[in-house]
């Protein structure tokens, strides 16, 4: 029983919310075009289930790609940060720049940039973009939390710069980076949205594709559809990311319960 | 030669100093005084680990010794199994000894510790923490070892063997120990020269090399007794002085 | 005041709510100058005009009884409306023949619609379900070729060879402003796209419950737009000015003067009559065009999708 | 001159970038309409300094309150999940939902929610949904991370919950928390924009706002000014967090030497 | 009354027991034995820190007595400073003694740390930091002292000094002392009984109660000294039988 908890608690919560908004929709008469029902939306999904299923893949690709490079951009800018607090300084506040300014706004600048014809790529960068931040500041904070002792014990021992990194801070920092990856896959999954809807072709169809497709249609229920399937992908995304922290930081760390 | 010349650090507040020092080459100088008198601080000063405020520390040849140091809090690396931990001196120097996994296993056996080599820091108790850090410190072959109180969480028994061991490694090695203990009978029995400590700030309120006719059961002499005696003295004025 | 009981009496006058689907613009200034010049108080009515952006749904607004009015942008949308059984129609037309432009570099070799088959153009979202459509299977137009309209025309103005949708009354002028060269159009009522621009969309409860008032909104409406566009604009293009600070009076000029060249609202004969007209006919052409092209369902209640009774043809 | 480097180092960074920029522009000879050098943005930032300043105020507020709501919010959550295995299984999914939802596709409901007189408010909503994530997950593995010895000192002498909360859990749990502010901040602002974007009527005139219409009249200088400002901004919103992290960490963690 | 009923601790490996005790209210009662033979264990399985694995510990009347612990590290909160790490035990139990900063500013001076009330835990020597962890388990008046190695990091003076002062606060205060150490004399010097522990798993091999003719410098009597030899006899045989 206990070991199943992990996965019964957050299921009995889907299906209760799922009941509260199916009643409630009924309840409240709420018409389709302005809030399907759960069993609206089902019947949505079982309707357009190609369609929907191959744009979850396209999605589900950029995201993948945008975390991963996402997340090697900032935990190498982090480990740079740490080689010299003159670099940190200077290049921190440009990490910020880059994190408050919003995808709309550069989508252009970087649509001149790659060309039109290599509209993925935008995206791709885009989303990468909007991942990036979490991480790196997680990574910073980690490797700066590194304890004093330790760090002398490497000291003694002439460790150079490389094995400091990869045998003392980059261990200690693992559980600080790994939930800044956990932030970070959901962004990389609101950027590869986001950046399909402000800068995406129609070579490539994601689920923002299919959202604007149907709200363009008005089609309520299909647009519910691939709202769920994103929230699918970005829970089993999360889940994939806390399943993976689990196992590296298996025995060692106080965090590791979960 | 380690050479200590007028020495002192500060934090806030003086805590040490002025120091001045030698400690020749293969020798074994034990430095005892009370809790706070800047006993850890020498040591790591000594390493390097810290900068003096003023002075100037020295090595004979100008050459930093390797050096294997037993930090007083067991520094373990929490997510490497013990045999990791004690093979991490040589991962960091780079030495190509051979069989590094059999040595450690010598050491871990040494220690008393068999069977423990995969467990993590946080499944041992605290004088078996300690021990692995023993091992860890010795597993390179320092020339200067720095050992700052490491029998303090041991049994007796326990920690006569790695008293005997230590006395043994240092004779065939030549290798230098600096120790720090609190207790004077440890450091008159181990080493051939003790330094006591007062505090507020740190400085030598005595340097005494200790005298020793015969070797076996050196502790169990008069000789023995009388010098723990003196040193002991010191120790109760300085203590009852503050 | 909780506003979904949608009407509320203030002053003797009846407030009803009317949502755009842009900022103030000389695009919607008819309804603007009816604002300004006290049209709407004249018949009773309380109008407030929210501004909307590209991501304000307007017939979810009416549908969700937000708002009594709104711009339907082409007539895709009232038919998506019925399709939806969204309750709501269009109740009037702006724009007698879509502004919707295709535009490319003076320089560009495309000559026609037909050239563009292959070559990446940039299409807005909204668009992706109305002209796009029509492109698709008039010319062979493909998805593929569609890239992301954004909000700036950098992307177009960067590559000579760019091809862009646009408004008829808006990118042309600001292409020319920027680079000194007019783009090449392609107006696509030209070419024949059936559909109307800017309707008037207006919720099937007040309609049902209070026809009068949606009357006086379409009366009021009407001579707004005859004044905007054939009399002085002045008054319009003040508030338009002050709703939307960004906005210029030299665009706001040449949206006019084009949207009377090309005679947008209302064609050469009438000169400023039958401002909002709607026909059967034109709905029907549109329909069956799309519903022969499989974009809706033969059996589609077209009809439902506008109504006629709050405009009538004069000579 | 140590004192001043944390200071001085970006600074240069900037300065250096600037010029480089302005080089770049004229070298090029790059229209205007593409990107516009440091001069002319700087220009028309002069120009339209009263316009742009209200602007900024205008979003720099609905940042600082979503950034208030978000990180109460998140922290109040992460208490909550600190309290119940059960509940923290339960929940931390809807969690994971609110925050991979484009903010682009849950707008129109959140406008219809709250009415349209009432788009400021839904803005807010918005924003804050964008930016709760990281201080959620920061706090949660803070709070997870507080060492084993200390909890037991608290079992020993029988804390109540909530002593063992806001005597150890809290202020352990500080510098992960703050960190996560970091990022968040940065959201906050994102998220006023994008929230702007997606749901601002004609009378929000934030930022957003600025940046839309300088685009669609092809004001380029005037547009960069406002991502400029916005930028601005944001590191400002960053610095600040990064003062108040110096001084509530003043003297006891080790990460604490920035 | 503390009883420990059949008493057995497993983590992977079975660690402790069956451990069958029986701790009389107001005694003082020392475990020695060899490192990890589950000396800490024990006191934290007599404090309900962990859970036995099977077996029931009991206390008289079935309530918790209210306990001080002294850990064998130093568990000082880092972002205290010194004086508020002694007054948590206060904040936690609400209790509301008058004056609780000239109490623990008065403890603070018994352990020899005046003067240091406003240092952070980072800023105190190994031996300081343990010092305070004593103090904050004695402000509070617990009536079951769990001290788990407690002086093994001081000086001999100070050491001293402490034990006479716990003495002193046990006879007066009508309170039960659960003490574990490595140090045979400590151990015979303080209590009035002594229970020595063997390893793998950790069970009792010895429990004495330690006769006392003299109260004053029984440290310096034959009654103590073979009292000694003989506990130091058991352990010697325990760690060599290994
Ligand atoms: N980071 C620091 N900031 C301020 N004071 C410090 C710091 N580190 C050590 N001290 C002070 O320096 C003095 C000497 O400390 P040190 O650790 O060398 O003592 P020690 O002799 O090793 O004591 P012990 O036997 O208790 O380990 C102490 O009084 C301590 O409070
Ligand atoms: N979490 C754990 N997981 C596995 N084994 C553990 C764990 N904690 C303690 N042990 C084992 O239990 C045994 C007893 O540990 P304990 O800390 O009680 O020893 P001790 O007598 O206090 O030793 P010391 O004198 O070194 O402090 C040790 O062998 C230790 O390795
Ligand atoms: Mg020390
Ligand atoms: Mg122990």
């Amino acid at each position: 029983m206990r070991k199943y908890i992990s996965f019964i608690a957050p299921t009995l919560t889907f299906l209760f919310l799922l009941i509260l908004w199916e009643c409630l929709v009924i309840y409240n008469k709420t018409p389709l075009y302005i809030l399907p029902a759960p069993s609206d939306i089902a019947l949505s999904l079982l309707l357009n289930y190609n369609d929907l299923l191959s744009s979850a893949f396209v999605t589900f690709k950029i995201t993948i790609l945008a975390f991963i490079l996402a997340s090697s951009l900032a935990i190498s800018l982090a480990i740079l940060f740490s080689q010299s607090r003159f670099v940190e300084l200077s290049l921190y506040p440009i990490a910020v720049i880059f994190q408050v300014t919003p995808v709309v706004a550069i989508a252009p600048l970087i649509l001149i940039w790659v060309g039109l014809d290599n509209a993925e790529f935008a995206i791709l960068i885009l989303a990468t973009l909007v991942a990036f931040f979490p991480v790196l500041a997680n990574t910073n904070l980690g490797i700066k939390s590194v304890n004093k002792n330790l760090h002398e014990l490497f000291s003694l021992y002439g460790a150079s710069r490389y094995q400091r990194l990869v045998k003392l801070q980059i261990p200690f920092a693992l559980p600080f980076i790994l939930t800044g990856m956990k932030t970070s896959i959901g962004l990389s999954l609101i950027g590869a949205v986001v950046a399909e809807f402000v800068a995406g072709s129609g070579t490539s169809t994601g689920l923002a594709w299919r959202i604007i497709e149907a709200g363009n249609r008005l089609d309520m229920a299909k647009l519910f559809a691939a709202l769920i399937l994103l929230v699918i992908l970005g829970v089993f995304l999360f889940l994939l990311m806390s399943f993976l922290e689990k196992i590296l930081l298996k025995r060692w760390h106080d965090s590791s319960t979960f | 030669m380690l050479i200590f010349n007028n020495i002192v650090k500060n934090y806030e507040e003086p805590v040490l100093g002025p120091i001045n020092l030698k400690i020749k080459n293969n020798s074994f100088v034990s430095i005892i005084g009370p809790s706070g008198s800047g006993k850890s601080t020498i040591l790591r000063l000594a390493s390097g680990l810290i900068k003096e405020s003023s002075g100037l520390i020295s090595y004979e040849d100008c050459v930093k010794p390797k050096m294997g140091f037993v930090f007083q809090d067991s520094t373990l690396l929490p997510w490497r199994t013990v045999i990791d931990n004690i093979l991490l001196p040589l991962e960091l120097t780079n030495k190509n000894i051979s069989k590094p996994k059999d040595k450690s296993l010598m050491w871990l056996s040494r220690v008393g510790l068999d069977g423990k080599e995969n467990s993590f820091p946080n499944e041992l108790s605290g004088g078996q923490k300690m021990r692995v850090s023993i091992a860890r410190a010795m597993i390179q072959g320092a020339s200067l070892l720095l050992l700052d109180e490491p029998f303090s969480a041991l049994d007796e028994v326990t920690r006569r063997k790695l008293e005997d061991d230590l006395l043994e490694l240092w004779k065939v090695n030549n290798i230098t120990v600096l120790f720090v203990t609190h207790s004077v009978t440890e450091a008159v029995y181990l080493s051939e020269r003790v330094i006591v400590m007062s505090s507020s700030p740190g400085t030598v309120v005595e340097d005494v090399v200790i005298k020793r006719k015969v070797n076996n059961n050196f502790d169990q002499t008069e000789e023995f007794m009388s010098q723990v005696r003196y040193l002991s003295g010191i120790l109760r004025q300085e203590g009852e002085g503050k | 005041t909780e506003q979904s009981d949608d009407i509320v009496e203030e002053n003797n006058l009846i407030k009803v709510v009317f949502a755009t689907d842009w900022k103030a613009q000389a695009e919607q200034g008819g309804f603007y100058q009816a604002l300004a010049a006290g049209l709407y108080t004249e018949k009773g009515l309380n109008v407030k005009i929210i501004q909307g952006n590209s991501n304000v749904n307007v017939p979810r607004l009416i549908a969700s009884n937000t708002v009594e009015f709104g711009i339907g942008s082409n007539s895709f949308i009232p038919l998506n409306m019925a399709e939806n059984k969204i309750p709501g129609k269009a109740i009037m037309a702006i724009f007698q023949k879509d502004p919707q432009i295709i535009m490319t570099h003076l320089s560009s070799n495309v000559e026609s619609l037909e050239d563009m088959v292959g070559l990446p153009i940039m299409i807005s979202d909204a668009s992706i379900g109305a002209f796009w459509l029509w492109l698709k299977f008039k010319y062979g137009f493909d998805d593929s070729q569609i890239r992301k309209k954004t909000f700036s025309l950098a992307p177009f103005l960067s590559n000579k060879s760019s091809i862009q949708q646009g408004y008829l009354t808006s990118e042309p002028f600001l292409v020319e402003k920027e680079t000194g060269l007019a783009p090449k159009i392609f107006l696509l009522s030209d070419y024949g796209y059936p559909s109307y621009g800017a309707m008037v969309l207006a919720s099937q409860k007040i309609i049902d419950d209070q026809p009068m008032i949606v009357k006086k909104f379409v009366d009021a409406s009407i001579e707004g737009w005859r004044q905007y566009i054939y009399e002085d604009p002045t008054l319009g293009n003040e508030l338009i000015m002050i709703e939307n600070t960004e906005m210029k009076e030299d665009i706001l000029l040449q949206a006019i003067k084009k949207i009377r060249s090309y005679n947008l609202i209302s064609n050469e004969i009438s000169q400023g009559r039958n401002i909002g007209l709607m026909t059967e006919k034109k709905w029907n052409d549109f329909f069956t065009t799309m519903s022969r092209n499989g974009v809706y369902k033969k059996d589609l209640q077209w009809k439902n999708s506008f109504t006629l009774e709050f405009i009538e043809e004069s000579n």
